[in-house]
Formats: structure tokens, sequence, C-alpha cells
């Protein structure tokens, strides 16, 4: 009689993946579009339960799911925004059902992928093996490739199958990578599955081959960097975001990206273990850098509102890349935070684009006006999100910059100059357009939507509390995180 | 004995990339299918011999499914898919063929050096299964990007998986491998299915969704 | 506990902006917010003033467990911020009084009255703060709550232009102030002001580069100036008067604070950066100043051209601090700090003014005004008054604290080093041009808006303001006088501040006979305000007196006798833009490339004859078209990588792997 | 008591001898004209005229405009009372040094432009608009002059300036530029011929004309007594500072004064008649020709001031 099997934090552990798991079986034979809404919020709010009660009673790793720091923060991170994202997705969809966009047949689908979705990022947050991390992330990628086909539009399809195609060769070349990682352990750890256990690898990451450790990287970097939308791979991103149905857009930028990221940061880990392998930073802030100062430019020329917020998920996962690339404790806390916050206040845009696009009809830039006379609360929902996504205080996103740049700019001048440079662009094409859409004479309808905005509103005074007051506790923890970043 | 097993498996491998090579200057579909078809079978032979030496019959279902799906399967019904949507029979190239081989050449020295490099203590087997490993990658990579055509890009992103599976099955002791072979089989599948229902017949940017819904039986 | 208490009125005013969003509906609630504003920023007055004159600073800092988690949020007031609360407060008490009356006829309060409060509350802790996170919070916070408040007019596309240029600049200075604490603060991310002290800064030169520019986009410094005449007069007036009284000194806190506080010793050359540029500031205000018929904008260029006045003066300071001449350095900041309150007061005033005018006709372009002596007395005395003082004419404030500055600038011949010797008479003839540029800016600004007649119906039939708006105006119109006449108070209010920083200060001025000034001594120079006030006083009355004595009281009303002929259309007057055209001749041509096109219609066609003047901003056109053009060019380029097709995607892909690869093989 | 006394008679003096210059420059303009022109006593009486005639007010005038006559005439009249003109070390002498003198007369300006646009007629507002562009390039370059000349004494008190000049006076470049330099000021700033001419009613020539054309009677006594003032302020100056010869020292006993007093007179007639010689020799400019003339002024006083900055010794 094995006691450690009932261990309640296991059972916590296992929950995180069971539930969302039973439950997208469920939805998939549950008709009826109100009920299987509730379901997935419900199912949601255990999730998270189950992640937050990880928080207090912590499992010893075992072969193949472990809790560490690391991916405690990025799973209580993902259970949230999917449990307030499933709020926000019942009002949207409803919406949706009601102008006939979506058939009930498809919200069935819809759910049972959500809950998938939500297994398959649990699974490759918690797994302690790189290749079951593997699988989970391409199940990810392939979940989320039939959601933003949904709408069955030819630009949807179109979305779907760019990202799709480009999706699998990313994931091919993550396997690669994950191979080679193996085949540098195995003189170390022997055949089987040390080899490909994290806690393992980690303790002897010395040990690993070094030049192999380095072509495992440049694999593993463009494999899930594809995921996590760095420029020059970043081509799925905008399209699946503005195509796809909003509450997967949201997923999407506030989790799925994270996730890939959460793979670069552990192989990072390892690379950084092996003082003979190649130092992983300087790709990683060359990408971020790319990516931040690429998608600067990019925002400009947007007319999908959509995309535009895509876009800007490309700029902050750039910049996140390059905190993390440049380590250190400052710039690591920062990325950390800047990571959490990005997560929050990018859904909360989503949210409030999503009822914004319901209510006047479309995502076109030029059709939307004055929303903060036609709309004022979606509208001041709006600008309070795009003012913490652009880094102005006293939202959360500014200190995490601030830490960014200044820790930088002590360190490599000129790299904090062309940060700054970067986070300019970008500011100056969010101001530009936010002028457009949330002030002026009001265009389109002026009818009232009926929207959730308590979802929006949750992450919006988050992201504000954050800004203000940083609890200690969640400090201290970001610490031994950013600490353990190296 | 030793020598002859690494022999073989060294030959096998080598023929891979020879394939790869060969699949490069394909210009006819219906020849890219057939080489491509055997581009899997000795895929599969060289993952049973790998399977036999490791003494790991696992490998056994890897190989079964190579066979079965590359080999077999897919090729048939890719073939059919060039007949029902009548795709031209040739395959126009971004750039010729013969750039397209030097390339290929130049990717295969470059693998050659990365990995012989890279894995100087590693098992001499193992140091060569991973270098014509990444050739074939690499080569089903630059096939994807010289080809025009939707048919040969998927036949190139089968031979970059192949190659993966290679690598995979040379990896001595590798766990999930099965399973990861199987994932993969599902990635192809769903490519397939997709060129098929999206009526894709030139680029893969051209998906046609008009018969979407005849497909599904609906009406809009 | 000092810090404790501005810590709370700031509380309360942040609170207020809670209370505004959730009153806007309400019709009293603006006035009650207002009033709210009033109080607490009086408050917050009373202690800044009881500490800088009781002189038990500085007070103990305090840290608020706020802001960054293992630094805090520390918050301090020595004698420079003691000072600046005195400043902005009383700017802000004025405005809230004003506002009382001129919010009544706000459109939308709702888009208002949330942010007036937390645009004071960020200002008071923008001057609290004592640690480089909380300084850039409160700063960038001032920025955003003062950005909602030029959008609040959003419906006009002038105003979201204004808006945009105005929160994009005011970003890219604080963008700069991260960089130039990042290298106060060091990798260790030693960021309390404290810690900075300790510490020399690596590069000081660099600090002092980008604090000049981001402090100076914010102060409107040449050539960072322009978001300041667009955004300041697009807000409510009561909120321009803010912005162009407050904000621009909470930025020249700013400068003070990091470079004469922070930075450590000075070098010589800096002086020579800051001089020159406020040199330009002056007079390319003024001058822009000039072109401007548009009442309030007018206004915003002439505080370009004080805050040129006040950078001259801290410039000055630190010329004299690098070669440890304290006195000099004492007489210049002084100078430069009081300017900063004289201009407080009389650009508030002013502001107040315009916004009573645009209240009472609905216009701010002056060519639609005129002679509104008559319908609004009182606003136009105090209003008056306002152009009297910032022509830096005696006895009033605008002409003690520019005499300071010159006086200081008297001294300077005694620097030893060369590109001084040189630049500083130059920008000494800079600043007597402005002064004199500024006179005639303002008698055009009085005489085409409240004199002569009035051109339009709606200047004719013009109706006095609110009390509440009055009350204000003469508050500040009295404060200009009493500083006018009894500058002595002041400056030696100002003395703490000085010894902190150069480690010198003026005379004790109010233990001289008669309440005069002297700067060094009095054998140099002198003037006493207060005399010369009950000179000309004297002297009017006696004059006066004597007149109704012995001259006819006889008094006939006529038509006006202009020559002999009289025309009785108002458009016959001179209008700002014919008043500006000789000075327009004579520096336009070179400054703005100024040209007038005459289009004179042959005898015996009827048609009217059209001047048109073309009156370019070369800044502009220097500085931020080709930036403009350049990001929407590379834009507009980097924008094909959107429609590429997935084969070339994969090509990316595929060339970044290959690369990546030959780095790899290269490498080891 | 005796200071008090002394100030007094200063404002006096300067009161009583303004028309007196004024009269005296006409007369002997005339005579150079070979005309006879008019007594040297007739500005005190045309003065008397207009105090006794009934003033003539445009409908539209406003408070401003009535007021505006005194506020003028006693900012100018106190820039006179500082500026020692038989004595230094006057009671109030401290009060104000040279740039606030020259700052009371440029609020004296200031608001004599603003009646001038207080009617709304279209002569008041050429007048105002080409009198502040003047200024414009007369205050800066006064105040260069102030910067030579206090550069040079170590102080901008006038009684100082003039102590320093009679202690050690020396010839030296600087001053000599600063007093051409004021020279130019003074005719410009009292609109003399070539800058502005006081005698004509030419609509397109007149400047100061133009801003008081509509004042009469008393105001206009006003206005006009100022404009003497002024010319007697500014020959006073160029008198005190550059020849400050036969100056009663402080507190100095009435021999003193009286021959100051006389020396003063001298130096006024020398003045007015140095000022006719001028004007009579040149004719009037352009308008704007006259901003180039002005120039000349603020170059002079910068050169002035450049090389004392650049080294002491000139």
């Amino acid at each position: 009689m094995n006691l450690s099997s009932f261990h309640p934090a296991l059972d916590a552990l296992d929950a995180v993946l069971v539930i969302p798991a039973v439950a997208a079986l469920v939805l998939v034979l549950l008709p009826g579009y109100w009920l299987s809404a509730r379901l997935n919020v419900l199912t949601s709010l255990a999730t998270l339960l189950a992640a937050l009660s990880l928080l207090v009673e912590r499992p010893a790793p075992g072969p193949y799911l472990f809790v560490d720091d690391l991916n405690i923060t990025f799973v209580v991170l993902a259970t949230f925004v999917g449990f307030t994202t499933s709020a926000f997705s019942a009002s949207y969809i409803g919406h949706e059902l009601e102008i006939g966009r979506l058939t009930p047949r498809y919200l069935r689908f819809y759910h049972a992928m959500y809950q998938t979705l939500m297994f398959a990022m649990n699974l490759g947050l918690l797994a302690n093996n790189i290749g079951l991390m593997w699988v989970a992330i391409e199940l990810a990628t392939l979940t989320t490739v039939l959601m933003v086909g949904i709408y069955r539009t030819h630009e949807a399809i179109e979305a779907a199958w760019k990202y799709f195609i480009l999706g699998s060769v990313g994931i091919a070349l993550a396997l690669f990578g994950t191979i080679l990682v193996y085949m540098a352990a195995r003189p170390v750890l022997g055949e089987g599955q040390d080899a490909m256990v994290w806690t393992t690898l980690i303790e002897k990451a010395g040990g690993l081959a070094p030049e192999l450790l380095n072509v495992a990287f440049v694999f593993l970097m463009l494999g899930y960097g594809t995921k996590v939308g760095l420029a020059p791979l970043h081509a799925w991103l905008p399209d699946a975001h503005a195509e796809g149905p909003t509450p997967i857009s949201a997923v999407l930028s506030g989790l799925l990206l994270n996730v890939a990221l959460y793979a670069l940061l552990r192989f990072k880990l390892l690379m950084a273990g092996n003082p003979a392998a190649v130092a992983p930073g300087p790709l990683m802030v060359s990408m971020g850098l790319l990516s931040l100062i690429f998608a600067g430019f990019m925002l400009y020329r947007r007319r999908d509102i959509k995309r535009m917020f895509a876009y800007s998920s490309i700029e902050h996962m750039g910049l996140i890349t390059f905190a993390f690339g440049m380590g250190g404790p400052l710039a690591n806390f920062g990325g950390l935070l800047h990571m959490t916050m990005h997560s929050l206040t990018k859904s909360a845009i989503f949210f409030a684009v999503g009822h914004i696009a319901q209510a006047k009809g479309t995502q076109r830039i030029a059709e939307i006006r004055g929303l903060t006379e036609s709309h004022p609360v979606l509208g001041w929902g709006l600008v309070v999100g795009v003012v913490a996504i652009a880094g102005l205080p006293p939202l959360g996103i500014f200190m995490s910059e601030f830490l960014i740049v200044s820790s930088t700019f002590a360190r490599a001048p000129l790299l904090a100059i062309l940060l700054v440079f970067g986070l300019l662009i970008a500011f100056g094409a969010l101001m530009l357009r936010l002028n457009e859409v949330a002030f002026g004479e009001p265009t389109g309808s002026t009818a009232p939507v009926k929207a959730s905005y308590v979802p929006l509103f949750a992450h919006l005074a988050l992201v504000l509390a954050a800004g203000i007051y940083l609890p200690g506790p969640l400090v201290a923890w970001f610490q031994a995180v950013a600490r353990l970043l190296g | 004995m030793n020598g002859a097993w690494f022999d073989i498996a060294h030959m096998l491998a080598g023929g891979l990339v020879l394939l790869s090579l060969m699949l490069l200057y394909q210009d006819r579909m219906f020849a890219l299918l057939n080489v491509f078809a055997l581009h899997a079978v000795l895929l599969s032979a060289s993952v049973a011999w790998q399977a036999q030496i490791q003494g790991a019959p696992h490998l056994y279902i890897t190989a079964l499914i190579a066979l079965a799906l590359k080999a077999v399967v897919i090729p048939v019904a890719l073939r059919r898919i060039v007949v029902r949507l009548g795709i031209h029979r040739t395959i126009e190239t971004v750039v010729g063929i013969g750039p397209t081989m030097l390339a290929g050449m130049g990717l295969v020295a470059l693998s050659m050096v990365v990995m012989l490099k890279a894995t100087a203590q590693a098992d001499p087997l193992a140091r060569e299964d991973l270098a014509f490993a990444l050739s074939v990658v690499l080569l089903g990579l630059l096939m994807m990007v010289t080809r025009r055509n939707a048919v040969s890009q998927v036949i190139g992103f089968m031979s970059l998986e192949n190659g993966l599976i290679l690598a995979a099955t040379g990896a001595k002791g590798m766990p999930l491998v099965v399973e990861i072979s199987i994932a993969f089989s599902v990635l192809i599948a769903f490519i397939v299915i997709g060129v098929f229902l999206f009526r894709i017949r030139e680029r893969f940017d051209s998906v046609d969704v008009s018969a979407l819904d005849a497909f599904r039986g609906e009406r809009r | 506990m000092p810090v404790a208490m501005a810590l709370t009125g700031v509380a309360v005013l942040l609170g207020a902006g809670l209370l505004g969003i959730a009153l806007q509906r309400l019709p009293g609630a603006s006035r009650l917010v207002y009033l709210i504003c009033f109080v607490a920023c009086l408050a917050i007055l009373g202690v800044a003033c009881a500490e800088l004159l009781a002189g038990t600073l500085p007070a103990p800092a305090m840290r608020l467990p706020v802001g960054l988690p293992w630094i805090g949020a520390h918050y301090r007031m020595d004698a420079l911020s003691a000072f600046f609360l005195v400043v902005v407060n009383l700017g802000g008490a004025g405005a809230s009084l004003f506002a009382i009356g001129y919010g009544q006829h706000e459109k939308a309060p709702g888009r208002v009255l949330p942010f007036y409060p937390a645009f004071l509350g960020g200002m008071n802790l923008v001057v609290l703060a004592d640690d480089a996170f909380a300084f850039l919070v409160a700063w960038e916070f001032m920025s955003l709550s003062s950005w909602a408040l030029v959008m609040a007019h959003h419906t006009d596309p002038e105003n979201r232009r204004a808006g945009y240029i105005y929160i994009v600049m005011a970003s890219f200075g604080t963008l700069t102030l991260l960089l130039a604490f990042g290298l106060l603060a060091g990798s260790g991310g030693g960021y309390a002001f404290s810690e900075i002290r300790s510490a020399p800064a690596a590069l000081p030169g660099v600090v002092l580069i980008l604090v000049l520019i981001g402090t100076g986009s914010k102060a409107g410094l040449v050539p960072l100036h322009v978001w300041l005449p667009l955004a300041h007069p697009a807000a409510p007036s009561h909120v321009s008067a803010l912005m162009s009284g407050v904000m621009t000194k909470v930025a020249v806190y700013g400068f003070v604070r990091v470079v004469f506080d922070l930075l450590g010793p000075a070098t010589w050359w800096w002086s020579i950066l800051v001089i020159g540029l406020a040199g330009i500031t002056c007079v390319l205000g003024v001058l822009s100043a000039l072109m401007q018929h548009d009442l309030k904008r007018l206004l915003a260029y002439h505080t370009v051209e004080n805050i040129g006045i006040i950078f001259i003066g801290l410039g000055l300071a630190l010329a004299f601090s690098a070669h440890g001449m304290q006195a000099p350095a004492a007489l210049a900041l002084t100078a430069a700090l009081l300017h900063v309150f004289n201009h407080c007061l009389f650009k508030s005033l002013l502001f107040f003014g315009a916004g009573a005018v645009l209240n009472a006709t609905g216009e701010r372009d002056m060519e639609h005004l005129g002679g509104l002596i008559h319908n609004m007395p009182l606003t136009a005395f105090a209003f008056l008054t306002g152009c009297t003082a910032i022509s830096a004419l005696p006895p009033l404030n605008g002409f003690v604290s520019e005499w300071l500055t010159f006086q200081a600038i008297l001294l300077s011949p005694a620097l030893p080093s060369w590109g001084l010797k040189i630049i500083v008479p130059a920008v000494g003839a800079m600043l007597a041009l402005s002064a004199a540029l500024a006179a005639a800016c303002f008698v055009k600004a009085f005489g085409v808006t409240f004199l002569g007649r009035p051109r339009t119906p709606v200047a004719a039939d013009a109706h006095e303001t609110d009390r509440a708006s009055i009350a204000a105006m003469f508050a500040f119109a009295l404060l200009c006088l009493l500083a006018g006449i009894l500058p002595g108070l002041f400056i030696d209010g100002l003395a703490p501040v000085t010894q902190a920083l150069v480690g010198a200060r003026m005379p004790a001025q109010t233990a001289l006979p008669w309440l005069s000034i002297v700067p060094i001594a009095e054998s140099r120079s002198s003037y006493n305000g207060l005399l010369v006030f009950a000179f000309i006083a004297f002297s009017t009355l006696l004059t006066v007196e004597i007149i109704h004595r012995f001259a006819s009281r006889a008094v006939r009303r006529g038509p006006a006798w202009d020559c002999g002929f009289p025309d009785p259309s108002p458009a016959t007057q001179y209008t700002a833009d014919s008043f500006a055209q000789p000075i327009r001749r004579v520096f336009g041509a070179v400054v703005f490339r100024a040209s007038e096109r005459v289009d004179m219609p042959p005898p015996g066609d009827a048609r009217p004859a059209h001047l048109s003047v073309i009156v370019r901003d070369l800044v502009w056109e220097a500085f931020y078209a080709p930036i403009a053009s350049l990001v929407a060019g590379s834009a507009e380029r980097l924008n094909r990588l959107q429609f590429l097709t997935i084969r070339q995607y994969l090509s990316l892909v595929f060339v970044a792997l290959v690369s990546l690869l030959l780095v790899v093989s290269i490498w080891s | 008591m005796r200071d008090l006394a002394v100030q007094g008679a200063q404002m006096l003096l300067v009161l009583v001898l303004a028309p007196l210059l004024l009269g005296f420059t006409r007369k002997v303009k005339a005579r150079m004209l070979r005309r006879r022109g008019p007594p040297v006593l007739q500005p005190y009486r045309d003065l008397l005229r207009l105090i006794r005639k009934e003033a003539v007010i445009a409908d539209n005038a406003s408070w401003l405009f009535r007021s505006g006559p005194y506020m003028i005439f006693a900012a100018t009249w106190v820039a006179a009372a500082l500026v020692p003109t038989f004595a230094t070390g006057l009671t109030f002498s401290w009060a104000a040094d040279l740039i606030a003198i020259t700052a009371l007369l440029g609020s004296a300006r200031f608001f004599l432009a603003l009646v001038g646009m207080d009617v709304g007629t279209s002569f008041g507002g050429i007048g105002s608009s080409r009198e502040m562009m003047f200024a414009s390039l007369a205050e800066p370059a006064m105040i260069m002059i102030v910067f030579t000349v206090a550069l040079v004494a170590g102080s901008t008190q006038l009684s100082s300036i003039a102590h320093y000049t009679l202690t050690n006076a020396s010839l030296r470049v600087s001053l000599g530029l600063a007093l051409v330099a004021l020279i130019i000021v003074a005719i410009a700033e009292n609109a003399r011929i070539p800058v502005d001419n006081p005698a004509t009613h030419l609509e397109l020539t007149m400047v100061h004309e133009a801003m008081v054309l509509e004042y009469s009677g008393r105001h206009l006594a006003m206005i006009e007594l100022a404009a003497a003032v002024k010319l007697l302020v500014y020959v006073s100056l160029i008198a005190c500072i550059f020849f400050p010869w036969g100056l009663a020292p402080p507190n100095g006993d009435l021999a003193a004064y009286a021959t100051g007093a006389a020396a003063y007179l001298v130096k006024l007639f020398v003045g007015g008649f140095l000022l006719v010689l001028f004007e009579t020799s040149i004719a009037k400019m352009r308008v704007f020709r006259v901003p180039d003339f002005l120039g000349i002024a603020l170059m002079l006083g910068l050169l002035g001031t450049l090389l004392l900055f650049v080294s002491r010794s000139f």
C-alpha cells in the first residue's frame, strides 16, 4: 500500500492535468451552449484552485512530472488567465452564437478544444521530461490551429494553415534539438529515461558534451522560438491572433507564447549550467532586440486592431527574451514581472477588443472611432490597457521596463539605447492608433453591447496593483526564480 | 562483427542522404512520389536495423509505421490528390535544379562539419547517424523552400521528418521514440488532409475554402 | 513630520480624482472637486512654507512600502523640494480657485475632473520623491494625467494631434531620464537618491546631456519644445495654467535636483551647453510668440522664452560653481529660482485671463477679439498686470528676477574659461533682446485683445467672468506686485536652497535699509522695488492732484479723430499680424523664412487685394519632419514582410537555421 | 532731511528744465534752417494752453486711455529723478540702478504703445507697432551699453559710475563704442530725426505722434511733458556717464551744488546743440532702414562688452 500516492499535493499535481482532460471529454459529448460554457468556466476555476494548492504543498519530482519555483509561476499564471478567459469567452461566444457566426456544433468542439489546450499547456509546463514537454507543446499547437480556423472564413483557414505549417517545421526543429540534448546527456547519464529528465539533466549539466549542446540550442531556439513568435520566425502569429476567436487570441498571447518561452528558459538554464558551452545570452538578446524593433515598426501600418495587438505581443515577447538573455537578478526579475504583466494586460486588451469588435461589427481600425464617447466603459478600458501595455506608470509594465532598461544601461549602454529606441517606436505607434480609436467623433454603431467587464477590469486592477505595490511573498518568490535563472 | 553492423547502419543512413539529394532533382511529380516512397522504405529498413543492433524491439513499431504510412499510404494518397485536383505534373522550382543541388551538397558538408565536430566523444555509430540525419533534415527543409509546388513541399516536410526519425532511432536508448514517430505521423496525416481539403493546387498559400462546406455537408 | 503631511495632501488629491470619477455626472461635482483641490494645495503650501521659513530642513525621509519592492518609495523634503512644493501648490491652489468658477462651464466634466487632481498629485510626488523609481513614476504619471487633460476636448483633431505629439515627447523624455538614472544608479541598482549621492556617477557628462534632454523636453527647451505650444493651449485653461506655470517648473526641478544635487561637481563645458541652448530658447520662444494670433498659443510660446531665462540662470550657476565661485553661483541660482516663482505667478495669471476671455467669447483667436476692456474691466486689469509683469517692467516681479540674472551676467567676466567669456555676453544680448521683444509681444496681446474696437459680435457682447475666477486672478496680480516690491523677502526665503546646492547664499536682504535688494555689494548695484513703486505712486498722485487742481476738468466725448478720416469699420484696426509685421520683417526673414505675398488687383479690378504671410517652423522641419518620414518610410518598407508566402517565411527560418549552424561550426 | 530736499530739488529741476531744453533745440534748429523759430519758452506756453483746454476723448476710449498719460509721465519723471544731474549720491539714487532706469523708461513706452492702440484707429496701431519694433532693438542696445559701462566701472549704479569716471578717467575703446551707441539709442528713443520727425503729422512717417494722435488737452500736455523729460533724461545720462565733471559729491555744500547745477546747464545746452547739429545734417530714414541704424548701436554695445569680457584692459 503506497501511501505517497495519497499525498494531497500529488493529487493536486495530477488534478491540474486530469481536470481539464476529463472536462475536455465531457465537453465533447455535452450539447447545449449554456451548460458547456458554465462547465468550461467551472473546470477552469477548479484547475486554477488545484494549481494554487501546488503553491502551498509541493510534491517531490517524479520521472514525468515535477514542480519547482520556475514552472509553478507559469502554471499559476496560465491557469488564472485560462480561468478569466473562459469567463470572458462565455459572454463573447454567446454573442457569436446570436449573430450566427458559430453554430452549436462548433461550440461543442470549441469548448472541448479549450480544455484540451489547457491540459496540453499544463502538461508542457509540468513535464519533467523534455520529450514529454515536446509532445505537450505540439499538442497545444495543434489544438490552437484547429481553434484559429474555427470560423472557416477564407482568411481564418489561411491563417490556421500558415500557423500549422510554420508550427510543424518549428516542432520538427525542436525535436531535433531535443534528440541532440539526449545525445549530449547520454554519455553522462546513461541510456534511457534519465538522460531526458530535467532534474537529473540540470544536476549533471556541467558534464554534458558542450559542442552538442551548442548545436542543440540552435535548433531549440529556432524551434521553440517559432512558438514564442520571435522575428524572423513570427509570421504565423499576427494572422493567427487576428483571425481566430478573440478568447483564443487572448490565450495565445497570454499563455501559449509563455509556454514556449518557458521551454526556451529551461534549455537556457541547461546551457548556462555548462561552462564549456557557448553562452545562450547573446543569441536570445539579439533575437529579442530584433523582434522588439521589427514589431515596433510593423505596428504603424496595421489596419486590423487584433493584428496590431498581436504585433505588440511580438514586441513584448522580444523584450522578455531580451531580459532573460541579459540575465542577472535585476533583468531576470524584470523579465518575469514583465511576462506576468504582459499576459494579464494583453489578455485584458483582447477582452476589450473582442467586445469592441462585436459592438462595432468590425475589426478594421479605420472604422472604429471615438470609443470613449460611444462605449465609455469599453473605451476607457481599452485606453487603460493600451497605456499599460505602452509601459506608462502607475501600471505594472512600467516597473518591469524600468528594471530592464536601467539595469541594461549600466552594463551595455548601446543595447539599452537600441532597446529604448524600439520601445519608443512601438509607443508612438500604439498611441497613434489609440488616439484614433478611443477619441474623436464616434463612428459606427453606438448601441450598447452586452459584455462581461469583470475579467477585463480584474486583469487591469491586478496590473495596476502590481505597478503600485508588489506583495512581499511574490517578490521573494520571483527573486528566487530570478536567482534560479542566473 | 560490430564493424559489420556499423557498416550496414552507415550504409542505410548514407542511402537516405543520397535519396534526399535525389528528391531534390526530381522534376516530375510521380517520379518524386516514387523516390519518396523509396526514401521511406530505406528509413524503415534503417530503423529496423537499429532495432536489431540496439536490441530495442519497440523500434520495430516505428519501422512498421514508417513502412506502412510513408511508403504506401501517403504516396498513394498524394498520387490520387494530384490526379483529382489536376495538379501540374511538372514541379516548378524557385531556383534551378543545379543550384539547388549545389546548395544541397553544401548543406551536407555543413552538417558533417557541425556534427562530427560536436560529437567527438560519442560512439561512432551515433556520430554518423546524427550527421546523416541532420543533412536529411536540412535537405528536406531546402526542398520545402525551393519548391513552389504544394505536394513537393509536403514531400519535403516528410523527408525532413524521416531525418528526425533517423536521428531519434540512432540515439541509442532514447525513450518515447515510438510515441514521437506516431505523433509525427498524425501531423503528416493532418497536412495531407489539409492539402486535399483546401484544394491546395499550386502554392501552400492558395487555400480554397469553397469546397469546405460541401465537404462537411453544410450549406451557408 | 512635514513629509507625511504633504503625502497626506497628495493622497487627498488622488482621492479627489476618484471622487471625480464617481461624481462626474452630478451638477455640483466640479465645484466640490476643485474646492477639495484648493484646500489640499493650500495645506501642502502651508506646510512647505512653514518648513522653508523655519529652516528646519531637510526633514527626515519617509519610506513607503510601495514601488520597487526591495527599495520601496522614498520621499523627502529638503529646502529645494520645499521651495518647489511652494511653487507647485501655489499654482495649484490658484488654478483650483479659478476652476471653481471656470470649471462650471466645462462641457465634459467627466474628462477633466478625474485627471485634474491626479495631475496635481503627480507634480507634488515628483517634487517629494527621493529615489529614482518614485521620481520617474511620479514624473510619467504627471505626463499621463496631463495628457488625458489635453485630450479632454478630443473632438478637435488639432487637440488630438497635440496630445499625440505631447505623449510621445513626454515618453521620450522619461526614457532619457531613465537612462540617466541607469547611469547614476549603476548596475547594482542603487536607485535611492542617498545612494546616488554617495556613489560618483560614471560618465557624468553623458548623464548631464541625458538629463538636459529629458527635463528639457518637459520644460520646453529648444529644439525639444515643439509639443508645448500645441499641448498647453489644447487643455482647458486652468490646466493650461498648471502646465505652463507649474509643470514646466517641475521639469526645472528635475534638472536642478539631478545636476546640482545628485551629479556631484560640475565641469565648465556643461554650462556652455546649457547657456547656449537657453539663449536660443529665449529668442526663438519670444519670436515665435510674436508670430501667433492664438492668445493661448502665444502665452505657451512665452513659457518657452521664460524657461530659457531660467536655464540661463541655471547655466550661469553651473559655470560659477564649476569654477568654485560660490557667491556668484548663489546669485545666479537665486535669479533662476526666483524667476521660476515669478513665472509661475504671472503665467498662471495670464492663462486665467485667457480662460476668462475664452469663456466669455468662445474665442482664442485675437483677430476675432478686441475692446474687451469695456465689458470685462476686471479681467482686463488683472491681465494687464500680468502683461506688465512678464514684460519685466518695474515695479513688478518679472523685472526683479531678470535684473538679478543681468547682475549675474555682469559678474561672469571673472570666469576663467574662454568659451564662457565668448558665449555669456552674447547670451546677455539675447536675454535683453527677448525682454524687449516680450514687451512688444504683450503690447500686441493686450492691445489687440482688450483695447480698440470689438472685431466680432461675440467680442462686442462679452460679459465679465465669474467671481471665483476674478478672485484667483486678483490674488495672483497682488502676489505679482508683492513679489515685485518686496523681493528681499522672497530672496531670503531662497537662501537655504542655494546654501544647500552651491554652498553659499546671497547677502541677507531683509536686513538692508528700505528693503532694497543687493546682489553682491551695495556699491555695485542695488534695486528697491518698494521705493520705485512708492515713487511712481507718489508722483502719479501728485500729478493727478496738480492737474485736477489747475487744469480744466472739462471732458468732451466725440468720435475718434484719426487724423481726420475716421473709419467706422473695426476692420481698419491694426490686427495682431499687422502689429507684428515690422518685427517679422526684421527678424522673421531669418528665423522663420517668413515671406509675404501681396496679390494686388490691377486698377479697375473690383476684387479685394490679398496679403498672405508664410511663416515656417524651421525647428520642426529640421528635426522632427525627417524623423517622422524616416519612421514612416521604414515602416512602409518593413511592412512588405507582412505579405510573404508561406514558402518565403519558411525560407526565412531556413536561412536563420543555416546561418546559425555556420556560426556554431565556425565558433567552436 | 537735507538729502530729501536735494532729491526734491532734482525732481523739480528736471521738470523745469525739460521744456526749456526742448524749446532751445527747436530754436537752434530753426536758426540753422535760417528760420526765426518760436521763442525758447514756447513749450511752457504750449503746455499751459493745453492744460487749460478741455480734453476731447474718443467715444470708445477706456479708463486706460485716460489714466495712461499720468502713468507715462510718472514713470519718466521717476527715471529722470534717479539720474544724477547736478549732484551724485542722491537719497534715492540707490533705489534703482541704470538697468532699472532703462526699464522704467521701458514701462513708460509700454503704456504709451498701449494707449496708442486703445481707441482702435489705424494710425494708433501703426505708431505702436513701429515704436515697439524700434524698442525691441533699442532696449537691448541700451542694456549692452549698460554692460559695457558697468563692466568698466564695476557697478551699475550711476553715482558709482560717475565717481569712477571722475577719479580714473582714461580713454577706453569700449567706452567710446558705448558713447556712440548711447547717442544712437537716445536719438531713436526720443523720436528724433533720422528715426522719426517730432515736427510732422505726415501720416506715414510719424511714429510717436501717431500714438498720441487721439490725445488732447491736459492728457496731451502730460505726454508732451513726458517726452520732454525723456529727452532730458538721455542727455543727462550721457552727461553723467561720460562727462561727469562738475557733479557735486554726495552731501557736498551749497557751492558744490551751485557749480554742479551750472555745469549741468552747460552740458544740457551743449548736448542740445550737438543734437540739433546732427539732426539738421542728415535726412529722415525710411522706417525699415531704422533697424539697421539701431542694429549698429546693438553691435557697438555688444562689441564693447565682448572686448571687456575677453580682456579687462580695453
